[in-house]
């Protein structure tokens, strides 16, 4: 290949995907990722480790409701929580630009060791490089989180009635950086949904039966349930009158021709669970403070085997795909 | 009430859905919808499925991505590039492949390109970084013109010296008349653009009703204004009517917005233009006028392209209505939104893309 | 991210200095220009392009529209 | 504090140290490292893990002897092995700036792959992002590691005769990497050293009782030695003539004025064994193509405790500090 | 043979220190070395040791960094946040701290600041980077100096237009004509600088030892070169001989180099200067002549500072002699090498950073 | 990186074009300017500063230095 990364590569869409594949998957071949999961189960001598990385590159550093540091736990807890793992220990790897002000660098771990001691994950290891001004964007933060596997996850099992639910209203995080653009005259109460989801997970766990889970980042909701529905001998069939939507992400949405099924969120987790225990999915998520908006909203259909269908508000259906990529600003 | 969800009534959908079916019995008809916006929402609602089969929603010229020439790309590049102009541009603009790259794939050879939802953040930048030169990538129908006609006089006004719009402005009556004239598409009645429409008014296509004895209705942009459109076209399409029509009332009047009219006419002048498929058409585009002669890349800057359209693309003939994107031996296989060929695959109002993205 | 043939009804919240106002709609503000229309009033619904308002919204005529669809079920069956 | 992030912060000397201090140790609190070694012991049900992250932020990114990717595993490697761990699985995290070859990419995640096979370590989990051009520079890669704890340290059995072992020449990739500074008019045949040196390690732990051992990378020789004895009741005497040094990094030293103690190595170990079992450490050690210059350069002392001193050539003793940054490019 | 390894021969050292040691006896002696070369030596081979405790070195005036005054490095900062020129620079200067701020912290406010090991190398950036104001920071004595003109004639050779030089240059025997003269400093002989002597011959301080009536001996960089060097003045001052000698023969003779002598000549002209601590010194520096005006930084650009020296550092009293590192209040506690005070605590050849990094 | 008062003794391993050469010392390979100097040849022994070559050296004269230092030992106890 003699083409360049472009801003597309990471996307978190497709080309992301096929990069990943084609350059990383290819040439690590035996020594790379065996799956394309967010998280690797490892073998350890007594039960199974969860482990798994993400880099985070977001701008601004902070905005409503968050901030780089608070990304950089949830994003790696929840990763973990949506394995069936409790998270428990996490590295953390910064790369500062020279210029950047130590008080925001104080803001920022501040946020790290909040977010730590509510998700009850201690952060054990770390790293600090500094690049010159220009060579980076502030700080970026890798955090590796490491869990021990407690509920191990069944897709195989999953089977046409089987319901969908997310945690709460969907599209808030992307919504809510897409509206901080500089020069964009928007304005809105919007918020990052940023947040810890392992002690809403584990309410969840313990009342119904989750066969699949997953946070519903970068490529928002669409992208997330394309990722399941994929390769299934069954579909996935959404009800768009049955989204959790704040009215802001409606309207920006509406305001700048964006679908927010495909923004990301950092605070919502999808399930699939059994439609006998969707009630008590419900009840559990609901005792937590950030799944008191949780809902049902599909389930797995015969039909439309592989993919994931929207039954729209007008009341036809239509097929969600995967978008290629936003020449949107870099929100995670 | 709330203008936007009242008009995605599903009740109210059913109803026209089943007027429309009875208004046009089993007899074939073809509806061109102009506007890339009406496109999109066709799509995303998949109205098409609330139609009687024998009546077909046939995609139109009206995006204005799809109509732009490579060449406009081949020059955003130039300018990107080897002036080292900061470029502000429409979001849609980013992905679409030039001859030689994409403002996307020139943003990684370090071009400075800013997606921007107004015209007025590019007169900001210019404002606020003087050491730069801002080029506003100005293209659009007459809905977006006036305000590029805006940011221009605003421009001028204000003494701004380092700011210029590389301008590619499209007229919709001028390019009906074309495909009309040309017979080659077999459209027996227009969805006219209703945004366009609220600045030039609908007494724009008296004319063309008349010379081609052929129904328009004026369309919004939610589902209901379009199958509201395509219920009051079916009438005209059963009885035999070619009146000009207006079923987006409530943003759009007979004369349309003079002011927007006044501005356009102050800064930008009629010309023929190339529409990128359909080929130079009379009085289709707007130039710069030599007043605000200062304010245009074009003449501002010695331009070089080389440009050269992509092979097998025929979006030249999707956008006269007549062939569909899947008529395209690309289309899917070569050209995705991924690694679009041509233009109509890149813009979330061009027909391709959106038979794409809402492909089963 | 498309804003070509994008217009949003929005309501005038703030009239602004300069031919601007700022507009709500469903709890989002936006700023934009109304040098388009004559003078705008608070409560004005318009319709606002790339940061411009291109059109007043007749809200009357909206509701009529409405109505003369939802006419439709006296003459068809529902 | 009301300053900013400066160059000198990510030095790796003191700068570098009193930030993550002031700033990571002391807001992270309980939930931070609790200590500043480079890898964290991590109770495991049955035996303990050992958890590291590492960020590489090199310039160039390819160079005489490796690149980012073979530094980015075999500095993980080796800061797991030198905690006494078995290194078992790595993440990966990439942070691509827009503009990167694709090829060149390719090269280091060939690179990647084969530094993985060697060291017979799996990389489990990645992830991949992309900033604009001018945002980063090329690529940066983070991987965290995890390893099983087979030999833990025993540095508080260190005593005054116990002998300091290197595990070959000295500096090698600071000097290799400065030498290719952008419009320096020097050339030399050097090469970084970069390599996996758990095989290395484990042979010598097999042979000799190792109470203590470190890669000397950033800050070079001296500055892992300070940190050995810094806080000590003894102190650590080095021999200048003792040191292995390639003919090229003396010279680049010479020409440009520099101390090749404070050089960085990538496939270096300083090791303290007691003195019966130094020739056996040295014989482990050559049995590895990595360790067939490995030299006993010193010794723990009674005399000056807590300081590293240099018997230096003349016959002179001369205290050897801790240098606080360099005005130098980016090395790891 | 290796003129490297050979001077750093332990036995030959051992003899020369006990030949030292009987030929002073227990009279005490102070004995200056010059250069901060010589300096940063003794230090990191602890010579001092070698010497019997009567015999006492002091460090003199010649690090460049260290006499050179703060206002200069305002004004490079100056030059690179101000100008947006890119400043070329040996590393030693780059955390010296300014009144507002050190280069290092210019950087990251964006200033591009590029570490060098050759003049040549900011003039090769300024002709491979005709957009960018390329500025060399030509600080340093004799040594340098001809380097830094041979630069400058190849810039106007070659009509190089955008670079510059910021000088700084400061001449060895004015600065000990001054320190002489001025009595302060107790000095019983001089170690004077070996390569600068290389420059400007041994001829240059044949005055200097006739007016004052005191020894000098050239001295090499390496451990014996200075052993050596005080071996010889040892017997001068045993012996109160006052003679200008030479122990680092094989690379300085008595009329130094006459090339490098013409270029200094052609391109500078002596002129007063300051030297950080020590005040104004006559014909202690070296201006840039008017024929080569255009590559002077300080002509070509408007440099406004308002510059402060720090409070206690007592860097100029060190520079004379007359005060060691050790006797600075600040030494150790405020100032450190991470948070420099004085020029003196940042260069390895400046006194106060030798006497912290190979402090016991 | 010292750059201000050191100078290098380079053995003159090529010369170029331009009064430039090329210089080793223990396998590093140094390109100088040799504008303050005369011709230099093949073998000679240079003193380099910041890239550029500020005097001859007289290997001859260095051996006898250390020589003389040498011979000290028959006057004094080793
Ligand atoms: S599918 Fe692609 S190549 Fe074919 S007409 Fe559409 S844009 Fe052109
Ligand atoms: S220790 Fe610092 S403040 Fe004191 S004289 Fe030296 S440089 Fe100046
Ligand atoms: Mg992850
Ligand atoms: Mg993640
Ligand atoms: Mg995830
Ligand atoms: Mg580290
Ligand atoms: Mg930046
Ligand atoms: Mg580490
Ligand atoms: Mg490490
Ligand atoms: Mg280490
Ligand atoms: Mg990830
Ligand atoms: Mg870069």
């Amino acid at each position: 290949m003699n083409e360049k990364i472009i801003l597309g590569h990471g996307s978190g869409g497709r080309m992301t995907r096929d990069l990943v594949r084609d350059v990383f998957c290819r040439h690590l071949g035996d020594f790379g990722p065996q799956s394309m999961d967010d998280g690797a189960v490892l073998p350890c001598e007594k039960g199974e480790l969860v482990f798994t990385t993400d880099s985070y590159v977001v701008s601004p550093l902070e905005f409503p409701g968050g901030d780089i540091g608070t990304l950089a736990v949830c994003g790696t807890v929840n990763d973990l929580a949506v394995m069936g793992a409790r998270p428990l220990w996490l590295s953390l790897g910064v790369i500062l630009e020279a210029g950047l002000e130590i008080d925001a660098l104080e803001r920022i771990v501040k946020s790290i060791a909040a977010k730590a001691r509510e998700a009850g994950v201690k952060i054990v290891c770390g790293d600090t490089k500094v690049v010159e001004k220009g060579k980076g964007d502030g700080i970026f933060i890798n955090t590796a989180g490491i869990g021990v596997l407690e509920h191990p996850l069944t897709p195989e099992t999953i089977e046409p009635g089987d319901q969908i639910i997310v945690s709460g209203t969907v599209g808030d995080h992307g919504m809510a950086l897409l509206t901080l653009r500089k020069g964009f005259p928007l304005k809105s109460d919007l918020k990052s949904d940023c947040a810890p989801l392992n002690g809403m997970i584990s309410q969840c766990l313990d009342e119904a039966g989750v066969k699949w889970m997953r946070d519903a980042t970068r490529g928002g909701v669409a992208t997330i349930l394309n990722e399941l529905s994929e390769g299934r001998p069954w579909g996935v069939l959404l009800e768009e009158n049955d989204i959790p939507l704040s009215d802001a992400v409606a309207g920006v949405s509406e305001l700048l021709g964006l679908d927010p099924l495909y923004s990301a969120n950092e605070g919502k987790v999808i399930f699939v669970v059994p439609r006998h225990q969707a009630e008590n999915a419900l009840k559990g998520l609901k005792k937590s403070a950030y799944g008191k908006k949780a809902a049902v909203i599909g389930l797995i259909v015969d039909d439309f085997p592989g993919k994931t269908v929207l039954h729209t508000q007008m009341g036809t259906l239509r097929t969600l795909g995967i978008l290629a990529s936003d020449p949107l600003p870099r929100i995670c | 009430m709330n203008l936007l969800k009242d008009f995605k009534n599903p009740v109210l959908a059913r109803k026209l859905s089943a007027a429309i079916a009875e208004t046009v019995g089993d007899r074939p008809f073809s509806i061109m919808e102009v506007c890339g916006g009406q496109t999109h929402t066709i799509y995303k609602y998949r109205l098409r499925e609330m139609l009687p089969p024998n009546l077909r929603l046939v995609s139109g010229p009206g995006c204005p991505v799809c109509v732009t020439p490579i060449e406009y790309i081949d020059k955003a590049v130039f300018l990107a590039l080897e002036k080292g102009a900061s470029i502000y541009t429409f979001g849609d603009l980013v992905r679409v492949p030039g001859t030689m790259m994409s403002l996307e794939k020139a943003q990684a050879e370090g071009a400075d390109v800013q997606p921007v939802y107004s015209p007025f953040q590019s007169l900001q930048a210019a404002k606020a970084n003087p050491e730069r030169h801002v080029v506003f990538l100005g293209i659009g129908f007459e809905t977006t013109l006036p305000g590029v006609g805006l940011v221009i006089r605003e421009a001028q006004r204000s003494g701004v010296e380092n700011f210029s719009v590389l301008l590619s402005a499209k007229r919709v009556p001028p390019v009906l008349d074309a495909l009309l004239s040309s017979g080659k598409a077999e459209i027996d009645g227009f969805i006219t653009p209703g945004h366009v429409t609220s600045i030039i008014g609908t007494k724009a296509y008296d004319a063309l009703c008349e010379t081609y004895r052929v129904p328009m209705v004026v369309g919004g942009f939610e589902p209901l204004d379009l199958l509201g459109a395509v219920h009051l076209l079916a009438g005209e399409l059963a009885g035999g009517g070619t009146r000009n029509l207006n079923a987006y009332s409530r943003a759009s009047s007979k004369e349309g917005n003079v002011k927007a009219q006044q501005v356009m006419e102050e800064v930008f002048e009629e010309k023929d233009d190339e529409l990128r498929g359909l080929g130079v058409i009379p009085k289709a585009g707007y130039g710069i006028r030599e007043s605000f002669a200062e304010f245009d890349a074009d003449r501002r800057f010695d331009i070089v392209t080389n440009s050269r359209e992509p092979k097998g693309c025929i979006c030249g003939e999707i956008l006269c209505g007549i062939k569909a994107p899947e008529d395209c031996p690309l289309f899917g296989a070569i050209c995705t939104p991924d690694a679009p060929v041509g233009s109509c695959m890149v813009s979330n109002e061009g027909a391709c893309n959106a038979a794409y993205l809402f492909r089963d | 991210m498309r804003s070509m043939c994008l217009a949003v009804p929005i309501k005038v919240v703030e009239v602004l200095e300069g031919q601007m106002a700022i507009g709500e709609q469903m709890g989002v503000q936006v700023e934009f220009s109304t040098a388009l229309l004559g003078a705008v009033q608070l409560g004005d619904y318009v319709l606002v392009h790339t940061g411009i308002a291109i059109e007043t919204l007749d809200e009357a005529d909206a509701q009529e529209t409405l109505s003369i669809w939802n006419e439709l079920n006296s003459t068809l069956g529902s």
